[in-house]
């Protein structure tokens, strides 16, 4: 009984939650600009608005680019069932597979279709925006796994859950933690490192890419933004929680409650952020994210001289 | 051991296979003008046999009888499981090269003798084998020679291209330098233990190393690792495609096979250095070979590149296997012994899908120069279908057969991280991890570049507007491999078992079972139902809205031209700027026009790059040799008699204090 | 005992080679050629009566004929046919050639230790046989024209045969008219040579054939 | 004494043949007819040889190693015999004008050449080897000079020049072995046997300066660096079957003469001298010879400086006293050299050039040609599995195992560059677009290289320790009783 209970809110959880962490930041950047905004539920009214729009495609466009949205979709919600964003899993049994490289190429693999997709209208900016993806991801992964190797270590395996279940430095937390949060900040393309509000075509990277979708596919490309949104945030928020040793001994609810109240303070964070930086020059950009680099190879040397 | 035990074994197959094979390459000598089709059902045959061989045979050993005998040793052969994974390599690879062939080689009809080409590539099969096979160093090095002379008759089939001829030489050059290299670490190792034959080699200790590093250079050249890579970007685009693809599928495996055969499994040298060494070239490589490979506009170079950087992944996975070796951890040499012959077989098949992509997309369009083709995938599906699997596999995305490795590997450097006994080994295996993601993030780049460019968009040349599906033989052929990523990628933990089998001979008992944890089949079941359900969603949806056609939104001017696209060399520009320093990474752009500010007529840009280790250390040192031989001949054939009695006054007198002073 | 004239003769012998060097007709380089030849006949006479051996006079006289005699005539008619009359040195001047002429016999003297046969009494003839030898090599290095290197190669067979003559006893007379035979037959061939050279190039100066090189 | 006749007379009823015969239409036939004929008469003489007795008469006998060396040049001799049955008619036709009388003429010199060449390995006096050593130089100069061009004259004089006066000093060198003996002066002999009986009790300081010589001399005659100047000039302007026999018979021959006199050194205890002496030359000829090589730029050159490399070889295998690999390797050497220098003279007369740049597309113009030459090329620089790889890598692992490490590195960085040097010159003929071609090429000019090629297949799949020993066994001087 427990168990259904808590299955069905999260995935519940699972579905609803990442738009209303978008509406989340919205609003709050909306509010840091002196603006009312869209209330907080307007990425569900987008959705169900770009389902019942026609879906227009260009002529040039191939199977790749009608397939890739989905496949994104559908990667970005196995990803969001895998990773323990919000401190649990549905389930145990998955533990395995909640390896953390399965996860970065599962991602790897939504994204290698998204750019495809982009340079499969033949539209300039999708090339320029894929050639810009590419970039990052290239400077951003690395990061990822080498910071999230260095928490791995000390639980001796590669499972997040197994992971985050035991215990942790915080210092190699705090530091793993705001790699992370950097490496959200590229891999989400939010600023500094890219706008997703602009529409001048020379600054934007993500925008670039999805520019040529309408209705079902961006749907499902919002959709499967949003996930990813909270993927990482989640990771992020998970790393920093662990800083505090105490919160692994709390019991699920009460992890699964905290998880939840963190990555709606993380999105705000990135929100008041996306308020403050200006966006960076793109040849800036690998210099900023060299701080994520740097931070993860702290903690690596860390971890690597604590075990 | 006798011929009798020999049939018992896998040995009747592989014989079978060889003596097809020579037979085929007999055929195509004496009737120069075949069409082919009997001669690739031939082969297929043989690399059938090889299969059986391969999964079903029992390992065995051979020794030809009298008067077969190599002036010191014996015609030996011996199959066990690490043997029988190759020939397995060279079977995979060989069925889908030789349906490939007869509609490839069909369009150079014109300028190479068909015959010909399928007699060496049945030379070059058999004589991979025999390399396989080889229980003696003086089988291996015959083996290995004729391999290198049949490999370079493939490469110069098309001779009559000057650049192809110069392409086939510099190979033939390498591949001699390297395997003078291997002559000398033999005759080395024959010195300390007195015997030819691998198995009574057990060298260790500081007397190993200097035949050990003498055999990995020579290793190391055929395998195409950096340093000695050189020739591997030059020779395998001058090939035709399918030879490209067993060239850079199996061929350039072999050195990988008797690397592990020598320092790995069979333990011939136990030489602590050879790891490090092993592992940090991998490592070089591995970047190197993805770095310029994005550079590349030729499809074909650019595969060859990535084939360095595989080779560097696969020497990864060997280095790590001999430090775990060091250090007595089993798992550790197990997981990167396990990693590296994986991959190798991965990479065998998708490398050799991808060399068959460009070979069917060169002969529908006669184009290699990416920047001049597009569109592609409306009008060759197939290919373009099986390329994105190949680009996906290569790009280690999961469920693919590329990811399984990769992630073994990646176990691997962690289970090292784990046991590593120092706090630099623990840090260097971490930014191993690292290096790998980088390597792997660079190589989805390079591949959205490749596919994107070639196959998306719209054609940027006539060519590519005419161009047709390929041929039933190469798209069967293309389909063939594509499945095999993906089954491989899903049976992952089956492959185990074979490899565990290999593990054990290194003495402990395997322990691979254990290492494979994420139930990669579970998951693409989910991915495919997943996917289903979304698009069964959207068709419903499509009911009541159908889709719209339109044009690609061009900012309100008129219709987008092809060249309005953006190209290969503007899609890498932004990486290839930050390493720029690597490889001196220039764009020239240069407006010419009355006044150019304003009204430029035209606008040219190209970028410019120099590989540094060729034009700064390998051209000089060739350079300097050909002077120095001009020299020499000026000095002392100068024509006059007089001249030469004075050498013979000399060397008189030279002689004299000799045979005086003593 | 004969032994002071067999070295008399030798250094005789020897000192015509040298002075060969620096002589630049060809006819008068031929007439050293025939004296130092017929020195050699002589002291292969001079054995002869010393030891009563018919073998030693036979050769002698063979060696007279055909070395002192035959090859010089021949050498000389050809000479005439060609219309050659001086070899001005090729790389060096004759008057330097001299010199290091003297300076083989020096040369010849200091290796009598090391090349002497003990039990033999004209030690001094071995250094001359020496001499005789380099001189030939310093004829056949210096001259330019075909003729007198052939000259310089005859020189360098007396020195051998005046060592086999002088330091060993009892050669097979068949070596010894063997190779008696082999010189006639190369200075013949060697002169057709000539001819031919002449023929084709117009005249007989080596140092002009080079066009084969590399 | 009757063996001997019947070894002889075949080349001599050839010379005499071409010195009494009017016409020369059967003449060519005639003489590769001889020659198949004395082919299966040799190997019939020798064979006795080989299982140890020795036939001897005055100062020669049939040993072992004059055995061996007598089926090879016996085997040279019929292989160039045949292609200039030919290729010289045919040469006479297309241009060359060459009188009757010279072309009779070059077949009575190449009978009296094959009989010096003979005389050389059976010789067993020191006195006669010299003799014929000289001989064999006598009568190949004029067959160089066969087209008469300013060129092939100028070729034959060096030769005749730097030969003779090497040989000279090879001379001296006999004598002073001779004059070795301290024994009581009236039983001083020149014959091998004796010396070898008391080799231990000769002077070794005239010993040593004696063979100092004769290297010198022979070495000359041989072609070892620096002596081989005349080399190249003699075999590229020779027609080419005689260089075919220069090359694939002459060199092996003197050769033999140094391995006689190195056995005899051996016996007196001196065998470190010849080691010091002839295995860095020989090590030194190979580096010399293929760095030579790498910028050549005629076809029959090319292929005379290979044959200095492989000189260096075989000398590096008498110095280091392996004489079984010193058989094999020449028996090898020679075969393969012979089927190149035979096509290179089918090359001449396809394109009418043998320079290099000119040269390329044959295997466009004529498949067969291209692949028989391709693999001619590969077969020379020693690629398996022809035997020419054998006999070379044995000879690297006794180099190794003679602690001659340094000459066993130049061996194989020699090797090397040599086989990246001819191959890629090779390959410039055999590839490339077609070229204007002077005649047809003729189908049939192949069929000996492919049987000499075929011969050296065999020889490098099918060399047992028994092989070995034997040649091992062969190669020693035996003394008679």
């Amino acid at each position: 009984m427990n168990a259904w209970l808590i299955t069905l809110i999260y995935l519940i959880n699972l579905l609803i939650f990442p738009l209303f962490l978008v509406g989340i930041i919205r609003k709050v950047k909306a509010l840091m600009q002196n603006r009312k905004g869209a209330p907080v539920l307007q990425p569900f009214y987008d959705l169900s608005k770009l389902l019942r729009k026609t879906e227009t495609i260009s002529g040039s466009a191939s199977w790749v680019f009608v397939w890739s949205p989905r496949v994104g979709l559908a990667v970005a919600l196995i990803t969001a069932v895998l990773v323990p964003w919000a401190g649990t899993l549905l389930t145990p049994n998955w533990v395995p597979a909640t390896n953390f490289l399965l996860v970065i190429y599962l991602l790897a693999l939504g994204k290698f279709l998204t750019m495809l997709a982009a340079i499969d209208t033949g539209s300039a900016f999708g090339g320029l925006g894929a050639s810009r993806e590419a970039t990052i991801s290239m400077l951003v992964e690395p990061t990822l796994v080498i910071g999230i190797a260095a928490l791995a270590l000390g639980a001796g395996s590669t499972n997040l859950l197994t992971i985050y279940a035991a215990p942790m430095s915080p210092l190699v937390a705090i530091l793993v933690g705001s790699a992370l949060v950097v490496a959200a900040l590229a891999e989400l393309s939010r600023m500094p490192v890219d706008d997703p509000t602009t529409h001048l075509e020379l600054t934007m990277v993500h925008e670039a890419m999805i520019l040529e979708y309408s209705g079902r596919g961006l749907a499902m490309i919002e959709y499967a933004v949003a996930l990813r949104t909270c993927i990482f945030l989640g990771l992020a928020a998970q790393t920093l929680l662990h800083a505090w040793p105490a919160y692994t001994a709390l019991p699920v609810t009460f992890r699964y409650g905290i998880s939840i109240l963190s990555l709606i303070a993380l999105g705000k964070a990135v929100a008041v952020a996306e308020g403050i930086f200006v966006k960076l020059k793109w040849r800036s950009v690998p210099n900023f994210l060299a701080f994520a680099a740097v931070m993860s190879l702290l903690a690596a040397l860390i971890a690597a001289a604590q075990i | 051991m006798s011929v009798s035990e020999f049939m018992g074994g896998s040995g009747i197959w592989c014989g079978a296979a060889v003596l097809l094979w020579l037979a085929v390459a007999v055929a195509g000598l004496l009737k120069r003008k075949y069409s082919g089709s009997a001669l690739s059902v031939l082969t297929i045959i043989g690399c059938a046999f090889l299969l059986l061989a391969a999964i079903f045979g029992r390992n065995c050993s051979l020794a030809f009888p009298l008067p077969w005998y190599l002036g010191d040793s014996r015609f030996s052969f011996v199959i066990d499981p690490l043997s029988r994974w190759f020939l397995a390599i060279i079977g995979v690879v060989g069925i889908p090269v030789a349906l490939f062939s007869p509609g490839y080689l069909r369009h150079m009809r014109q300028r190479i003798s068909l015959g010909f080409v399928w007699a060496a590539l049945a030379l070059l099969l058999a004589t991979m084998v025999g390399v396989i096979l080889a229980a003696n160093a003086i089988v291996f090095l015959v083996a290995w020679e004729v391999m290198a002379a049949s490999s370079f008759a493939l490469v110069i089939a098309d001779h009559e291209q000057r650049d192809i001829r110069r392409a086939a030489f510099i190979y033939l050059g390498a591949t001699r330098t390297g395997s003078a290299f291997l002559m000398a670490g033999f005759l080395w190792a024959h010195q300390l233990t007195g015997s030819w034959s691998f198995s009574e080699w057990s060298l260790s200790g500081v007397s190993a190393l200097g035949p050990a590093l003498l055999i990995f250079v020579g290793l190391a050249t055929k395998a195409g690792s950096w340093p000695f890579h050189l020739w591997l970007p030059i020779a395998h685009p001058a090939a035709p495609a399918p030879v490209s693809a067993i060239m850079s599928g199996v061929m350039i495996k072999t050195a990988i096979y008797a690397m592990a055969r020598f320092f790995v499994v069979g333990g011939s040298f136990s030489v602590p250095a050879i790891g490090p060494i092993i592992l940090i070239l991998g490592a070089i490589s591995a970047f190197w070979g993805v770095i310029f490979a994005l550079l590349q506009h030729d499809l074909k170079r650019l595969l060859a590149y990535h084939s360095v950087e595989n080779i560097g992944i696969i020497m990864m996975g060997l280095g790590i296997s001999l430090l775990g070796k060091r250090y007595h951890v089993p798992l550790l040499a197990q997981l990167g012994l396990a990693a590296a012959l994986f991959h190798t077989l991965n990479h065998a098949i998708f490398k050799s899908l991808l060399f068959l992509g460009a070979g069917a997309v060169d002969t529908r369009t006669h184009l290699r120069n990416v920047e001049k083709l597009g569109g592609l995938i409306h009008r060759m599906p197939w290919t373009a279908g099986a390329f994105v699997v190949g680009s996906a596999a290569i790009c280690a995305l999961p469920p693919l057969n590329g990811f399984a490795s990769e992630w073994m590997l990646y176990q691997g450097f962690f289970a090292f991280a784990q046991h590593g006994h120092s706090v630099g080994t623990r840090m260097g295996a971490l930014l191993l991890m690292g290096w790998l993601a980088l390597i792997g993030a660079l190589a989805i780049a390079c591949f959205v570049k490749a596919v994107g460019v070639v196959f998306l968009g719209n054609p940027r040349s006539q060519q590519a507007e005419h161009a047709t599906e390929a041929g039933r033989g190469m798209v069967i052929a293309q389909m063939l491999l594509a499945f095999m990523c993906i089954g491989l990628g899903l049976a992952a933990p089956l492959i185990l078992s074979p490899l565990g089998k290999i593990a054990a001979q290194m003495g402990s008992p395997s322990l691979l079972r254990r290492t494979w944890t994420i139930p990669i089949g579970l998951l693409a079941l989910l991915l495919i139902v997943t996917v289903g359900v979304l698009a069964i969603w959207m068709r419903q949806l499509s009911r009541s809205l159908p889709v719209r056609r339109f044009i690609t939104w061009e900012c309100g001017f008129g219709d987008l031209g092809p060249r309005t696209q953006y190209t290969a060399a503007s899609f890498a520009q932004p990486i290839s700027r930050i390493f720029g320093a690597i490889y001196g990474y220039a764009l020239e752009v240069t407006v010419k026009g009355r006044h150019r500010r304003h009204f430029p007529e035209t606008v040219t840009a190209e970028t410019m790059h120099e590989a540094h280790l060729e034009t700064k250390i390998y051209v000089p040192i060739l350079k300097s040799i050909h002077r120095m031989s001009g020299n020499f001949l000026m000095r002392l054939q100068a024509g006059s008699v007089h001249q030469y009695l004075i050498y013979m006054a000399l060397v008189l007198a030279l002689l004299l204090w000799i045979g005086v002073g003593r | 005992m004969n032994l002071s004239q067999i070295d008399l003769f030798a250094a005789g012998a020897a000192v015509l080679a040298v002075w060969m060097c620096g002589v630049t007709r060809v006819k008068t380089q031929l007439r050293g050629l025939l004296l130092q030849t017929t020195l050699l006949a002589g002291i292969c006479v001079l054995l002869s009566a010393d030891e009563h051996s018919v073998h030693l006079a036979i050769l002698g006289l063979v060696v007279f004929l055909v070395k002192a005699l035959a090859i010089p005539i021949f050498l000389d008619r050809c000479a005439k046919r060609m219309g050659i009359e001086r070899d001005s040195g090729a790389n060096i001047n004759p008057t330097l050639s001299l010199m290091i002429g003297c300076g083989t016999l020096f040369l010849g003297y200091f290796l009598i230790p090391s090349f002497a046969v003990p039990e033999m009494m004209n030690q001094g003839a071995a250094g001359m046989a020496l001499a005789l030898i380099f001189t030939g090599m310093l004829i056949i290095i210096t001259r330019r024209l075909a003729i007198s290197q052939v000259i310089g190669f005859l020189t360098i067979e007396n020195g051998i045969f005046l060592y086999s003559l002088t330091q060993t006893r009892h050669m097979p007379i068949l070596v010894e008219m063997g190779i008696v035979f082999e010189v006639l037959m190369g200075v013949l061939i060697a002169g057709v040579f000539i001819f031919r050279i002449n023929r084709s190039f117009e005249h007989i100066d080596v140092t002009d054939m080079r066009g084969l090189r590399h | 004494m009757n063996t001997f006749l019947l070894l002889a007379i075949l080349p001599l009823l050839m010379a005499c043949l071409g010195l009494f015969s009017r016409s020369v239409r059967w003449l060519p036939w005639t003489g590769a007819i001889i020659l198949l004929i004395q082919l299966p008469v040799a190997v019939w003489i020798c064979l006795p040889a080989f299982s140890g007795q020795i036939i001897s008469y005055g100062g020669f006998a049939i040993d072992g190693m004059g055995a061996a060396f007598t089926i090879i040049t016996t085997l040279v001799a019929a292989a160039s015999m045949f292609q200039a049955a030919l290729v010289l008619p045919e040469e006479r036709l297309k241009g060359h004008k060459i009188t009757d009388r010279r072309f009779c003429f070059f077949y009575t010199l190449s009978g009296a050449f094959i009989l010096a060449m003979y005389a050389v390995p059976l010789a067993r006096h020191i006195g006669y080897l010299w003799i014929a050593v000289e001989a064999t130089t006598l009568m190949s100069a004029p067959l160089i000079n066969y087209h008469h061009s300013r060129d092939s004259l100028e070729a034959t004089w060096k030769y005749l020049l730097l030969c003779s006066v090497g040989i000279a000093f090879a001379l001296f060198g006999t004598v002073l072995i001779f004059a070795a003996q301290h024994t009581s002066v009236h039983s001083a002999s020149m014959m091998l046997n004796e010396l070898m009986l008391r080799a231990k009790d000769m002077d070794p300081r005239l010993l040593r300066l004696g063979f100092v010589f004769c290297l010198l001399g022979y070495g000359t005659k041989a072609g070892i660096f620096p002596l081989h100047n005349w080399l190249p000039d003699a075999h590229s302007e020779a027609p080419s079957p005689a260089s075919a026999m220069l090359s694939g018979a002459l060199l092996n021959c003197v050769l033999v003469a140094i391995w006689r006199l190195s056995q005899l050194l051996s016996a007196a205890g001196q065998t470190e001298l010849v080691r010091h002496l002839l295995v860095p030359a020989g090590a030194i000829t190979v580096i010399a010879a293929s760095l030579i090589l790498v910028r050549q730029r005629d076809l029959k050159r090319m292929l005379a400086y290979s044959s200095v490399e492989h000189v260096g070889l075989l000398t590096l295998a008498i110095g280091i006293g392996s004489g079984q690999l010193f058989i094999l390797h020449a028996f090898n050497h020679s075969i393969v050299k012979v089927a190149l220098f035979l096509m290179a003279g089918g090359i001449l007369h396809i394109y009418g050039t043998k320079d290099l740049r000119k040269l390329g597309g044959l295997l466009k113009t004529s498949p067969a040609w291209g692949i028989v030459l391709m693999a001619a090329g590969f077969a020379i620089v020693g690629s398996p599995p022809f035997g020419t790889f054998i006999s070379e890598w044995l000879l690297l692992r006794n180099t190794f195992a003679a602690g001659e490490i340094t000459a066993a590195i130049a061996l194989i960085v020699g090797l090397t560059i040599t086989f990246i040097a001819i191959t890629s010159h090779i390959g410039r003929v055999v590839f490339g677009h077609e070229r204007k071609i002077a005649q047809s090429p003729i189908r049939l000019w192949v069929y000996a290289p492919v049987l000499l090629l075929t011969i050296s297949l065999i020889a490098g799949v099918a060399v047992s320790p028994r092989v070995m020993h034997t040649l091992m066994t062969l190669s020693q001087l035996r003394v008679l009783p």
